[in-house]
């Protein structure tokens, strides 16, 4: 074991410059699929922040009873989509209105009456906010139930366009899967290059004696190591990108409280971890070959 | 591995084809344990081509080869590296590894046979003593003369104690005293009950033996003395 | 030249594997950044046919006589970020709410008087919409020219959101950019990688009397035809992608009007150009890397 | 190119080191047009390495060194290719391209000095046959024999009509018939005008010839014969 390492670190040293060239192409490469990743990620969020504030506004009819009101509301809590509500009585909707805009309390005063309707503030669930049709069927079906007079959801245009976006991260998953296996290929490649370039070696060991696992062993731990420094190297500049971005950006995003995160260490190590099962499948791949011929 | 016959290699009726050429045609031959045999001819006759087939470097055409006991047309892929620690093989070409320090390229068959780091260094020093080439021991093989090359080859092919010795003009870089050095170590291992075959076209090597001399002649054994 | 040609291809095709994983290579790099682009470009685009919509409808004071109305349009073609405007006279926009709801044309039948204002709708200059606080500023100078009711504007969303968006199209053009670099890179270490493969065979060539440009030219042709072959192979897979996904659409995005385009000729052309250019590049690099050896 | 003086090599103090090793130490010597002269020593000598300062393929150390008139410490990078092309070398390794054709590692010489391929077809087909490996004209190198490896260095070293011959060891992988083959060719060349040097240590080669030879012995001229 102790042997092995030795064998696989003198040989790395001594083929230094295709070490370096190896671990250079799998930076680039898990960095190409790790920024694309952070990008995804981070758009996702921004995405699930926007769908949490899309809220449903039930608005009552004038003069409906207790009983009436409790009606609509079990009628209201057993639609799909809907986890949860919260009653705002005509009286609370004006202050919180008056609070408002205070500018205008004059306004207000001059009232011989309360305008505002009793209205149930609906949470949805996520799937219930995922599609236009499927949002617009729900408000259908709230402005259906007896005692209900309208129906109101902020951010419709999310809703609107709930077809675009799941159509971008659709998109955005298929370029994310044609990254990532542009970039084994291209891992493999670059292995299947060094090989190559050391083919004759591979040759001579065989001739005296070796067996295939003493010859491919050093590889294969080769291809993992330069999985894992490429991929830490890659990771870390992606890091450093982040850093100064953000550093740019301030608090959060102008306009949103949302600042873009970095890939958690779950992602992170997962995307080394794939690095490194890159590597030595490159290996796997190119030695195959190696043997075949 | 050691269920051995009379014979050290054995070859009937052998055939190798390059594409329609027959590069060795119908040979029979037989090599006894602890004999030094020579294997002459000229140029493209097919000397390197009968060594390549006994450690297995190609597969025959056609016909039966036994080596050390083991019959080659039927030993398993995973067996061959087994079978070639038996062997000591002296390339016309060396062979060496031009990335690899001349310490490593004969380490590389004790630590494939799996022996310890200790040993080996001690082998290695001392073979290299013995033919007077320990100072190059962490230099690189292209800058080695080509005679010197031709010495690491050689004590690469000792190294692991094999059991047969295959020998592919293993003197043909080298001046007379050299050239002796290296007959000497191949006559030794002889005499400590090796058995060694040479193709050479160096009749001053030939004469300086006393073994049986197999002659090819384009791709046919034209006599075997 | 005709010997140069010969020169080149005799030797590619002598050099078929080394050629093969090159050009491999270069049409995986190449379809990283051409999906990338492709992305870019689409999202952009729908972006701005959202952004073409975005008009602000100016609503006018009941009774203005037609020198006023004609003092606010004055007023209102001289704000920078007005490139044009309409008017719609109330009668017009009662017409057409007749006809855009035609099931409630007893509720409008039913009106003593018409209750909608004239109107102004104004056409923005993409520049006017890029960002929410220049929108805002627009509307807050609209509203304050004497005759103007009220503005209103649709889309109002896009406009607050312009923050987010022109932050994602920032991340998208670095990264592309950044893909870019990392495919030059990769492109450059594999052909660096066939030439070490090579070397000898430089060296040797060398030392039988042959010139640099005679050793260098079938090489840089070489890269040049690999960074083609690479290039329309990548474009190409990227085509079929684009055709599959589209052909599974159907007519647009469902809920837009907009179809993804596939890049126009002189984009992949360009892209095309770029991967030749690359393979060169590469070449460069390497032979003087070699040469300096 | 062609302000001759009178040696067509001439060394004067010429050292080469490798790291603190010398390789060659104080050489000074004159080889003049048309003569055959052979350079011999034992493995390690610094044959090769002398050869090597000849052609470029290193620098010296110190001293000066003149060949075909040309002052090889003056000479820009631009100039080494067209000063090569009055040379032909047989390379002690062969270095043939591996994954080129027989015909296009001798061509090669023709095309990169700008010859058309009708010229060239001809002139390799009969430079082949001179030697009887026209068969292999379309094979690969490594699947020639070492003998046929060395006869198309050879005829790849003669084939540009150089005015000098530089050849290291360009008969140890053949038999004598080949080897004679070989002779045979430097001497028409020689006969023809040109200027050989070959370095070796085979001595029925320098018995065979009449030129002076020049012995090294650990870097140093020990006599100039
Ligand atoms: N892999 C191969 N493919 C095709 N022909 C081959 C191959 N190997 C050898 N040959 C041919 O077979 C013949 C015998 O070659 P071999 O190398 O055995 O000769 P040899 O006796 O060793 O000659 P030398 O003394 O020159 O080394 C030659 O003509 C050679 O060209
Ligand atoms: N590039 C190099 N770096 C270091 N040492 C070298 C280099 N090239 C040659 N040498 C050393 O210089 C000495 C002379 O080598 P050279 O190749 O000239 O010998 P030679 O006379 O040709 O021997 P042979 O007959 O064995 O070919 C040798 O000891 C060799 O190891
Ligand atoms: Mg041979
Ligand atoms: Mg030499």
């Amino acid at each position: 074991m102790a042997l092995l390492m030795q064998r696989t670190f003198r040989d790395m040293r001594e083929n230094r410059f295709l070490n370096l060239v190896t671990i250079a192409t799998v930076a680039l490469s898990i960095l190409i699929v790790s920024a694309f990743s952070l990008f995804v990620v981070n758009a996702n969020e921004l995405l699930a922040s926007w769908r949490r504030g899309v809220r449903m506004l039930v608005y009552l009819e004038r003069g409906l009873s207790r009983n009436q009101e409790l009606a609509v509301k079990r009628r209201l809590l057993k639609l799909p989509g809907v986890t949860g509500m919260q009653y705002v009585s005509r009286e609370a909707a004006l202050q919180q209105l008056k609070e408002e805009m205070p500018g205008q309390v004059a306004l207000f005063t001059g009232l011989k009456e309360n305008p505002l309707p009793d209205t149930f503030e609906i949470r949805l669930a996520p799937a219930a906010t995922g599609s236009h049709a499927v949002l617009v069927a729900l408000a259908d079906r709230v402005a259906g139930i007896q005692g209900v007079d309208d129906v109101a959801y902020g951010q419709e245009w999310l809703g609107k366009f709930a077809n675009v976006v799941n159509l971008l991260k659709l998109c955005g998953s298929a370029m994310g899967g044609l990254f990532m296996l542009a970039v084994v290929v291209i891992v493999a490649n670059t292995v299947r290059l060094t090989l190559y370039a050391r083919r004759e070696e591979i040759e001579i060991m065989r001739l005296v004696g070796a067996t295939d696992s003493f010859i491919h062993l050093p590889f294969y731990i080769q291809g993992m190591v330069q999985g894992a420094l490429g991929g830490i190297a890659g990771v870390a500049i992606l890091y450093l990108a982040y850093l100064y971005i953000v550093g740019g950006l301030g608090h959060g995003i102008p306009g949103t409280l949302f600042t873009p995160r970095f890939l958690s260490p779950v992602e992170y190590s997962g995307i080394i971890f794939g690095s490194v099962l890159v590597g030595w499948f490159g290996c796997y791949l190119s030695l195959k070959q190696l043997v075949r011929h | 591995m050691t269920k051995r016959r009379d014979a050290a290699i054995q070859m009937f009726n052998v055939y190798k084809r390059y594409g329609a050429k027959g590069a060795l045609v119908d040979i029979s031959l037989a090599v006894y344990p602890n004999e030094f045999v020579f294997l002459t001819g000229p140029s493209g006759a097919g000397k390197t081509t009968l060594l390549k087939l006994l450690y297995l470097g190609e597969q025959a055409s056609a016909g039966q080869i036994l080596v050390d006991g083991m019959n080659l047309s039927r030993i398993s892929r995973r067996r061959i590296p087994y079978f070639r620690r038996n062997l000591g093989i002296i390339f016309q070409d060396y062979k060496l590894i031009a990335s690899r320090s001349v310490y490593y390229n004969i380490a590389l068959v004790l630590e494939a046979a799996g022996e310890t780091q200790r040993l080996i260094r001690k082998k290695v020093r001392y073979m290299l003593r013995s033919m007077d080439m320990e100072k190059k021991i962490d230099v690189l093989p292209p800058s080695l003369s080509g005679g010197e090359q031709q010495r690491i080859a050689v004590a690469r092919a000792m190294i692991g104690r094999p059991k047969i010795i295959l020998a592919d003009e293993p003197t043909g870089s080298l001046d007379e005293a050299s050239a002796g050095v290296i007959v000497g170590l191949l006559k030794d291992f002889h005499n400590r009950g090796g058995t060694v075959m040479v193709a050479t076209h160096d009749s001053a090597l030939i004469r300086s033996g006393s073994g049986r001399i197999f002659q090819l002649e384009r791709g046919r054994l034209v006599s075997a003395a």
